[in-house]
């Protein structure tokens, strides 16, 4: 059941995970999931409703499925302009 | 066009761009980066911006704008990196027949980049603090895209 | 402040003067002549600007954005004389805190300048007709304010 | 109770008068009254809602008195932009 999934932290995540990229195994169905354990590792406590996620350069929604391999891109709250 | 760069915005070329024998209205926007923010003296920002996506993602806020608005062109084009006071951040052009859809079909644009595209903010104080911008009253301005994923959950700067 | 001019309309150059370190959003406005009007093709322009009254009133108009939206800075400036396609023939500019008050005061001074102000415009046609325009239909972005004389019988153009 | 007033034609109005100005002596009490018979004098037609005016180059209403030696700018529909 465990995934294998390159993920990427953006701005002020990644300054909080203190690292730009790492590849995780994880017990994940959906990006949800990715990032709900990805909060509890890195002990983060930006709600997810403020944030984005893409999958493979692809801009995605929360339920979307992961699958092994994958490359999960995590947004926190934008702010262009 | 969605645009990134590097180096300074200079609008008067950007503009050349959107002319058009048949345009008669000419609608433009400038984000400058400002001395305050939310009680804070800013000193200068740092954009950080996921190129490939924001790219994409203002590619498709444009082409929204065009289907919703009789426009003939429109162009968007945002900084990255280090930026001043005063210094221009994101540029929208639009020009169209009639001043009507040049209007709206700009602030459309500018509304939808500063809650979709990638780009981040930090704003570094005067006091030598240093903060990533992200309030949540500033989603006040999205508009409902029925096609955009997470609609629900955009938040960006309050310009 | 308005102002008519002779000479080409020079938008980078305004531009200059609503920067301030405080303003975080800019919004222009430029009025282009078009190749077309009312089915008609159109070979230039000609304006003819009752200097006095349309600086006075220019002014009033913009006084009333200033009062009604928070912004830092507006200006407008209106061509007279022949102009050719694509020439700009007025441009507006306001800078503010922020864009939302930029857009709306930018919005509120190009339409009632072009119901208000002492200008006319006469199209000379590719087929050596000319003509003022003068269309009824056009009136319709008029804005109600309660100080202006003649709010009732406003007709402009219809960029 | 006939007034002396300067009367001026722009855009539209001075070539349909075939004028810019003219000196007139009329029995007019308001600017409407100005606007009606010149009107009939210079045979034009277009509606008076559509037209503004101004006396002595200050933004008036159709039923502004006038005074003798007014100046009285008659102004056809404007095109700003």
């Amino acid at each position: 059941m465990s995934k294998t999934l390159t993920v990427r932290y953006f701005a002020g995540f990644r300054e909080h995970a203190g690292l730009g990229e790492e590849t995780v195994s994880l017990n994940a169905a959906t990006a949800r999931d990715v990032f709900d354990q990805l909060q509890t590792r890195h002990g983060s406590a930006e709600p997810l409703a403020h944030c984005k996620v893409a999958i493979n350069d692809e801009m995605a929604d929360w339920n979307s499925p992961v699958r092994d391999g994958d490359t999960i891109l995590l947004f926190p709250p934008v702010a262009g302009g | 066009m969605m645009r990134i760069t590097h180096s300074a915005i200079r609008p008067e070329e950007l503009r050349e761009a959107l002319q058009d024998p048949a345009a008669g209205g000419y609608a433009s926007f400038e984000g400058w980066i400002r001395n305050e923010n939310d009680g804070h003296d800013v000193l200068r920002l740092e954009y950080e911006v996921y190129e490939p996506l924001a790219v994409t993602e203002g590619e498709k806020v444009i082409a929204e704008a065009c289907a919703k608005f009789p426009v003939l062109h429109a162009q968007c084009v945002h900084r990255a990196g280090l930026l001043e006071i005063g210094e221009c951040a994101v540029w929208v052009g639009v020009s169209s027949a009639h001043r009507d859809a040049a209007f709206l079909a700009c602030r459309y644009i500018i509304d939808e980049v500063k809650v979709r595209l990638p780009i981040w903010k930090k704003e570094h104080y005067t006091d030598g603090h240093s903060g990533w911008v992200s309030c949540e009253r500033c989603a006040r301005h999205a508009h409902k895209i029925s096609t955009a994923p997470l609609q629900g959950s955009a938040i960006a700067g309050d310009r």
